[in-house]
């Protein structure tokens, strides 16, 4: 018996909680809490506890498949590689080098993502990379990097104990980011005023001291209200105002046109809760703000956090321990995949494609010409591809499920010459693929992940992967010396001393440094010991920037064909598309059937009964799935998770985008029930 | 020589004298503490004793997914020794393929798990040090606290944050059933959180309530921090005054609550004319 | 059964519980004859108490009865026969002993462990049943309605007892 | 809950004594479109024989069909309808009866709207009920005609002998060398005259010339397996291991005589003997006494031994009247604290005893009779209750009257086959109703084993003991449900999901009866159940940790949709 006990990273949400596979004869049959990871402490949510049930699941993808009249059929994988590397080159020579592009992975770790945007930059000319963060936390990332300089988290998940108040705007922490719930609870028990923001009546805002049950989407009027609040008593930082931003006049100008009661009218929220929540803000000490895709998934996304950073700045609640600004990434390393520039503006370091030393200085890294204009954003690739984009490289994503206006998408990814999906199982995209490449999941790679809080954290490799899969990092090897790049790596960790060299941010990063606790970037030197908390003393774009948030109200408000508001998003247990989680025994058996949560006044009204079968249906498409009669949500809106493949709620979600971020607007469309 | 030292030469002796064929205890590798079964008395070197680390259920498992005949040797506290009785009892595996080798807590981590007898039976490591009264800890005071309004205020309060990710049953030692009650429909309504307080909490807390030996793996499991091992501390004192039962002290014995009231009388009772709980004043 | 119990809010009531909702586990061979003949004698009785019969009270789980007070029913009634009396040889014995044994845990999350009655050969006569069960509403109606501490039973709405 | 409408109601109006009070037709609407209930009608009446007739007509006779009865309780009228519709051929369990009468119209007739609403739950709660129960499968076996007796004392004989005359193969199993038991240590046995030796004579000859008996003298039981109709009792006979298949066993073990201990300087004093020596005396040479005195209740109706041991004071009035018989002018007196010989047959002995000369002297428990003498016994000092003044009388023997005590071997013995043992130590028996039988069905108990009697009485309970077995077994056909000792048949048969099953063990600790056991399988252990020795009675359910054991008639789902349908 050989038994072996391994310590890597969960590969579900973006808290990064570690623990250890119990690995005996090559199979991973156990998971165990890790007591002293810095993050988790020895506790794990659901997910975690059921992370090693899919690894050895017979659905496992095991050698490359290659689709002949409509049916797969197995080839080696020179064929594959050689057969890839000549369509995407094909494409590139025929229809120009913007003709290509990739989609990368938050599921796959540093070193893949830098090596798959290296592949797409250096191979072609191109800028045309991205992933899912941008139906995520792509708001955040542009609004933070232009209004503070880095688009990150600004203070660590142990620091919320010490703040005297926490908000949470739009985020059901218990359920997607539970182990980070227990931090904010322990903060509570220190004194912290905890106060949530949410038209849902989630555990979170059940436990909160106040819960301001907003209307969806009026995040902006709130919190222009507060603003307004503040600067009416007096209680802005004024010093920390003058000394550590700039462009406060534009904002206070625009904030003249806002009062406390329209704020109150258009949000739903009465005065005196806008009042008493303003003064706990920005009377404490330390305060931290907490958000999630309540903020980011609508189409004022970007303007949203804008607003965020506007109210944390008015306050001078930025650059201190116990404060901050706290966007909960979703995917176990969304942060490291933007960190490691698999966005088409960015290089790794979010260092801009358009300026031209930089773009030396990665030329002649890489040996290679590179594009100086940036490149097109996921729903952008989709919604031209067959038309500008001819051939499409996407390495562990799921678009089908995860992307807005799900009819739209399939029939896009039709009109390509050449889609080349790499994966783990034959998830719904990979089945419209050409080329499916057969890659490793989490416990079958070594590597590296960043969580929300900048922790760059090891994996370990526990077993290998099944068949003839292979990791994603040596496909990617394979793919870059089929293309005739340079990629000399012998393992990840030389992939990350590149990055080290290429990437200030991340200068003093190697494998051998990371231990059991991680590092947080920046990390410039190799002796740095990481950072706690961003913006100490200065901004690091300098001086803090205000802007004034162009707000919108939901593109598709309720009306009388569709009289409810449809909210989409993750329930505690199931993760994003399902891929792993459905074929998790223990998860699966959880919850197997999906669901839509009512307020008991709509089921009443409509004659519904817990678990009856219904429709939804919303200008898009419509779903057949079970109610859920809950006080959670209120009357008028519904809830949908988007885990479930047979009741998709993306075939109903609008494609309306944010003009900055080009993030859809997922937490609001207008939609109908019927009793099915 | 210090504690670890002694562990590491009691470890390798047992495997060089083929007493046991694995040594279950943590491993220090790469600075960071691992369960770990020493097969090889050279490696013993690494083995390490800190953190406390539940390793009773780890040590079954072992057990179970070895051959027949494989021994293993383990080095564990008071907690686990008890546990590995209650679950010997239970038929999980057989006690005489398990060689204890006893460690005795030291009272700052009795202190910190709340623990009342913080040593094994047979003590082969440290020093016997004193228990600790969950009564003195000043949080768990408000949970066991004599008004009972409080206490419902603070377990309501405390019990509503649960995430439901099942850490408390997994990391239990006795938990070793599949499927598990708390996972069927019926009474646990599925897929929502948090988990009704009533019947999940107290439905997993009244099946250990013979069987529970107070590891505080529950406790250190909770993400939301519940302290859910005081759940127990009335049932345990219930046992003890009544029955002069704790569970996982002695291999024989069964729980009381299992035999005849003629074989194990239960005092309460037992009072003459006891013949319904409306009869007892429970204003006294 | 229409949905008008989901909809009404109750507010936190603080008054008495007027009419608490009582379980009986009634074992068939003397509680349940003690039922039928408070039946037969028109003793007239409050009525929120439903009777589940059972073959002995030795097969009523503490997890039912946990069950019983999740879902919102304020008293639950188990009563067997006289514990010398059992006819399947002192198996009324081990029932007495594990609901002496949930006694603690219900007090300890402050569920008022007298909402648990368990009775041993008191309810075999009708007078002795129409006793019992007035005597223990009665106890009832003295503690606080069972919502006051499920707040964290926001799930509870479904099972129609908001 | 998904349609499947197989169910019909019929809500019983009772002439006006349920429908006073509860509106029967709100309920029958609100089933109307309850996606398990066919039809629901409302009738008069539902008992009378013509209701019955009319009501089987509209049941179809299809295994999935159910019915549910909204009428009055099982006692009342309930118990005639189901049997009336079971004559008819539909199969009672199928049938659901929701008392309304007794347990609802009658005890709430001051508050009719609540009491419909009551009414309304109790059927939602018999439509749960009949949703969710499942049948055990009952066991047939072939019972085994043979039964073992254990002990060949009067009762283990007499038993054999009856048994024999019936056709049934015996065994017969002692663990002393030669049958009889007390019986050979007694020259004659009270009250009767004539002498021991005859009736032992005449067992063993029926005894020991019928093939049908196999008798094992110096054995001893190793094992016991089975349930009642197939027993498998494995025993060492002298130096070989035997085992053997009976359908019921005897256990005649009977009792042994307490010794006195240091109780009245006995083995400290010559002419201080037990009743016991006395009597093996008689059966040598005799004795010729001039003067004797019997002390009764010697080491029993105390503290340590609250219980009349029945059979001593017989014994002493019988052996105070042959010493008086072999001496005439002998002095004989008997201290007692109480004569105890009830009956007319006893009654009698004591009067012969008196006319023969006995003088009888009572003392107190708290003032025990003084023996004095140096090595030997010369003279006894009592307070006589009756004078109130001390009595000194001469002796040269003092009889001390102990009583019959269990074996040290009881325990051993009942272990093997989980019976309970009184306070005192002897075989309980079930109920007053089952004076012979133990809870473990086809185990009976006779003789001074169960408690001390004289060996008449012995005689006669072995012969009972004989034809309840031989009822037990005179059969071809031995269900489990149908064992039971109760009029009807057994509730259920605990059934267990051997997958799911952890074997923990905690069923086969509680089971009152024994009836569950671990099985190793494939290295882990499972919980089987014997449906023969299971009752029903659903302790194993309630302390299994994950539910694997289940009474199907009763099981957690149709107990938890009960709750929910309780106040819906």
């Amino acid at each position: 018996m050989k038994r072996d006990f391994v310590k890597t990273i969960c590969p579900y949400c973006g808290t990064g909680c570690g623990f250890i596979l119990q690995v005996e004869d090559g199979k991973a049959i156990r998971t165990l809490p890790d007591r002293k990871h810095p993050v988790a402490k020895g506790t794990l949510c659901i997910k975690g506890w059921a992370a090693h049930e899919f690894i050895h699941h017979p659905d496992r993808l095991t050698r490359p498949l290659l689709k002949k009249n409509g049916e797969f059929q197995e080839i080696s994988w020179e064929e594959a590689i050689d057969l890839a590397a000549k369509k995407l080159k094909e494409a590139a020579e025929s229809y120009g080098p913007d003709a290509v592009a990739g989609l990368s992975s938050a599921k796959c770790t540093n070193e893949e993502n830098y090596l798959f945007q290296k592949l797409i930059r250096a191979g072609f000319k191109t800028n045309n990379v991205d992933h899912c963060a941008r139906l995520c936390h792509g708001p955040t990332a542009a609004a933070m990097a232009q209004a503070l300089g880095s688009g990150a988290m600004t203070n660590s998940i142990s620091d919320f104990t010490g703040a005297e108040c926490i908000i949470i705007f739009g985020s059901n922490a218990a359920e997607t980011h539970p182990i980070i719930m227990g931090e904010i609870y322990k903060a509570k028990d220190h004194g912290a005023t905890l106060i949530v923001v949410d038209p849902r009546r989630t555990e979170v805002a059940a436990n909160a001291d106040i819960h301001l049950q907003i209307n969806s989407g009026t995040d902006i009027p709130l919190i222009n209200g507060m603003m307004r609040y503040i600067l009416d008593q007096g209680l802005e930082a004024r010093d920390f105002i003058n000394e550590r931003t700039e462009a406060f006049d534009a904002l206070d100008a625009y904030l003249s046109g806002w009062s406390v009661e329209e704020a109150s009218d258009e949000s739903g929220i009465a005065a005196e809760e806008i009042a008493r929540v303003s003064e706990i803000y920005s009377r404490a000490q330390e305060a931290s703000i907490v958000f999630c895709m309540g903020i980011t998934q609508h189409a004022c996304g970007t303007a949203n956090v804008f607003a965020i950073c506007n109210l944390a700045m008015l306050c001078g609640h930025v650059g201190k321990p116990h404060s901050g600004i706290c966007p909960l990434r979703g995917q176990n390393n969304v942060q490291g995949a933007c960190d490691l520039g698999a966005l088409p503006n960015v290089y790794p370091g979010y260092q801009t494609v358009a300026d031209a030393n930089i773009l030396r200085k990665f030329e002649d890294a890489w040996g290679r010409e590179l594009s100086p204009t940036p490149g097109m954003t996921v729903t952008e690739i989709i919604g031209s591809a067959g038309k500008k984009i001819r051939a499409l490289y996407i390495m562990a994503e799921n678009p089908v499920l995860s992307d807005p206006n799900q009819s739209h998408v399939i029939d896009s990814l039709h009109k390509l010459d050449f889609l080349i999906v790499q994966d783990i199982f034959l998830t719904e995209t990979a089945k419209l693929a050409d080329l499916v490449l057969p890659g490793a999941c989490y416990a079958e790679k070594t590597g590296t992940f960043t969580n929300t809080e900048r922790r760059i954290q090891l994996l370990r490799k526990a077993v290998e992967p099944p068949g003839d899969a292979r990791d994603d990092f040596t496909i990617l090897c394979m793919m870059g010396k089929a293309l005739g790049l340079d990629y000399p790596y012998a393992d990840p960790g030389e992939v990350m001393d590149e990055v080290a060299s290429l990437t200030p941010i991340m200068g003093g990063v190697h494998f051998d440094r990371l231990g059991s606790a991680g590092l947080q970037w920046p990390c410039p030197e190799d002796t740095h010991p990481g950072t706690r908390f961003l913006h100490e003393g200065r901004f690091s774009r300098g001086k803090g920037l205000f802007v004034v948030p162009g707000y919108t109200p939901p593109k598709e408000m309720p009306d009388e064909t569709y009289p409810y508001t449809l909210i989409t998003g993750r329930m505690f247990s199931h993760y994003h598309t399902g891929t792993m989680t459905r074929r998790s025994h223990f998860l699966h058996r959880e919850v197997d059937k999906p669901f839509v949560e009512i307020s008991p006044a709509d089921a009443h009204s409509l004659g519904i009964r817990d678990g009856d079968a219904i429709r939804v249906s919303t200008r898009r498409g419509s779903i057949s799935t079970n109610a859920k009669i809950t006080s959670r949500v209120r009357k008028g809106s519904i809830f949908a998770p988007f885990h479930f493949r047979e009741a998709p709620a993306n075939a109903l979600t609008i494609e309306e985008l944010d003009p900055i971020s080009k993030i859809p607007e997922f937490k609001a469309c207008a939609a109908r029930m019927e009793k099915e | 020589m210090s504690l670890v030292e002694d562990a590491r030469l009691k470890a390798k002796n047992a495997l060089e004298e083929g007493l046991v064929d694995g040594v279950l205890a943590l491993a220090r590798v790469e600075d960071e503490p691992y369960p770990y079964v020493f097969e090889d008395a050279a490696e013993t070197g690494m083995l390490e004793l800190e953190p406390k680390w539940l390793l009773a259920k780890l040590a079954m498992n072992i057990l179970r997914s070895s051959r027949q005949d494989y021994r293993l040797g383990i080095i564990c506290r008071g907690c686990d020794e008890r546990a590995l009785n209650e679950l010997s009892k239970r038929n999980q595996f057989d006690p005489a393929r398990l060689h204890v080798i006893g460690l005795a807590c030291s009272a700052e981590q009795a202190r910190i798990c709340l623990c009342t007898k913080p040593y094994p039976a047979s003590i082969a490591l440290g020093e016997k040090s004193e228990g600790f009264d969950p009564r003195e800890d000043e949080r768990a005071r408000m949970f066991l606290s004599d008004d009972p309004g409080t206490r419902m205020q603070h377990w309501a309060a405390e019990l509503s944050r649960c995430i439901k990710c099942y850490g408390c049953r997994n990391s239990c030692p006795i938990c070793v059933c599949e499927p598990c009650k708390l996972e069927d429909d019926l009474w646990v309504r599925r897929g929502e959180i948090p988990a009704d307080m009533v019947s999940y909490h107290l439905i997993r807390a009244f099946h250990l309530s013979d069987t529970c030996v107070a590891c505080g793996g529950c406790t250190d499991a909770c993400p939301v921090n519940i302290p859910l091992m005081l759940l127990q501390v009335a049932m345990r004192e219930t046992l003890a005054n009544n029955y002069g039962y704790e569970a996982g002290t002695d291999l024989e014995r069964l729980s009381p609550v299992l035999s005849d009231l003629t074989i194990e009388p239960c005092p309460p009772l037992m009072e003459p004319g006891w013949l319904d709980s409306l009869k007892v004043n429970h204003e006294t | 059964m229409t949905q008008e119990i989901l909809l009404s809010d109750h507010a936190e009531s603080t008054r008495h519980n007027a009419a608490p909702k009582v379980v009986v586990f009634a074992c068939k061979w003397c509680a349940l004859i003690g039922a039928d003949a408070a039946g037969k004698n028109k003793v007239q009785l409050p009525v929120n108490f439903r009777v589940i019969p059972v073959e002995c009270a030795s097969r009523v789980e503490a997890d039912a009865v946990i069950r019983a007070f999740s879902s919102g029913i304020d008293g639950v009634a188990v009563m067997g026969c006289h514990l010398g009396g059992c006819r399947y040889n002192n198996a009324n014995h081990r029932a007495a002993k594990r609901l002496e044994l949930l006694r603690p845990l219900l007090d300890t999350v402050g569920i008022d462990s007298r909402r648990l009655f368990t009775s041993f050969g008191t309810a075999h006569e009708h007078h002795q049943f129409a006793d019992v069960i007035g005597e223990f509403y009665r106890r009832l109606q003295d503690l606080p309605p069972v919502q006051a501490w499920s707040r964290s039973n926001m799930n509870d709405y479904r099972r129609g007892d908001t | 809950m998904e349609d499947n409408k197989q169910t019909r109601c019929f809500l019983c109006e009772c002439y006006g004594e349920i429908s006073d009070v509860v509106d029967l037709e709100s309920i029958r609407k609100g089933l109307e479109h309850h996606p398990r209930i066919v039809s629901c009608e409302k009738v008069k009446s539902l008992c009378l024989e013509e209701n019955i007739d009319e009501l089987a007509k509209r049941i179809p006779l299809s295994p999935e069909s159910r019915v549910l009865l909204g009428a009055c309780s099982f006692l009342a009228r309930g118990d005639a309808i189901i049997t009336g519709l079971q004559k008819r051929g539909i199969d009672p369990k199928h049938i659901e009866l929701v008392d309304l009468r007794e347990g609802c119209a009658w005890i709430h007739r001051d508050d009719p709207a609540s009491a419909t609403k009551k009414a309304g739950d109790l059927i939602n709660m018999g439509i749960a009920a009949l949703v969710q129960r499942n049948y055990s499968e009952d066991l047939t076996i072939e019972p085994k005609q043979e039964v073992l007796v254990i002990g060949a004392g009067p009762a283990g004989i007499s038993a054999a002998a009856s048994l024999v005359k019936l056709g049934i193969t015996v065994h017969l199993l002692d663990r002393a060398k030669t049958p009889g038991g007390l019986l050979n240590l007694i020259k004659k046995i009270a009250p009767e005259t004539d002498g021991t030796p005859q009736h032992v004579e005449a067992f063993l000859y029926t005894v020991g010339n019928s093939p049908l008996v196999r008798y094992y003298p110096g054995s001893r039981i190793s094992a016991v397996r089975g349930s009642a109709g197939d027993f498998t009792v494995e025993f060492t006979s002298g130096s070989d291991v035997k085992s053997i298949n009976v359908g019921a066993v005897i256990i005649a073990t009977g009792a042994r005589v307490n010794l006195p201990g240091s109780l009245y300087r006995y083995k400290e004093l010559k002419g201080v003997i037990t009743g016991i020596e006395l009597e093996r005396s008689f059966k040598g040479p005799g004795m010729k006494v001039t003067s004797a005195v019997f002390i009764q209740c010697v080491g029993v109706r105390d503290a340590d031994r609250p219980y009349c041991s029945a059979i001593c004071c017989p014994v002493s009035l019988k052996q105070a009247i042959q010493l008086l018989e072999e001496n005439p002018d002998a002095e004989v007196t008997i201290l007692h604290r109480d004569i105890m010989c009830p009956g007319s047959v006893l009654e009698d002995y004591y009067r012969k005893a008196m006319e023969a000369g006995v003088r009888f002297v009572r003392y107190d428990q708290d003032t025990p009779p003084g023996i004095l003498g140096a090595e030997q016994v010369e003279e006894i000092r009592v307070y006589d209750v009756i004078t109130g003044r001390e009595r000194r009388i001469d002796a040269e023997l003092v009889v001390l009257s102990s009583p019959l005590i269990p074996h040290d071997d009881a325990a051993r013995v009942a272990e093997l086959f989980d019976l309970n043992r009184d306070i005192h130590g002897f075989y309980e028996v079930r109920s007053l109703m089952h004076p012979l039988e133990t809870t473990k069905d086809g185990v009976l108990v006779c003789g001074s084993a169960r408690w001390p009697v004289l060996a008449r009485t012995a005689i006669l309970q072995g012969e009972a003991a004989a034809m309840k077995a031989f009822a037990l077994l005179n059969t071809d056909q031995l269900t489990a449900t149908q064992i039971s000792q109760f009029k009807e048949r057994k509730f259920s048969l605990a059934l267990v999901d051997r997958q799911a099953c952890t074997g923990c063990g905690n069923c086969v600790a509680i089971c009152p009866y024994d009836a569950c056991s671990l099985e190793a399988d494939q290295g882990a252990y499972k919980s089987t159940v014997s449906q023969m020795r299971c009752t029903g009675c659903g302790s194993c359910v309630s302390v299994c940790p994950n539910g694997s054991i289940q009474l199907p008639e009763q099981n957690a789902l149709l107990i938890g949709e009960m709750l929910k349908a309780a106040f819906s």
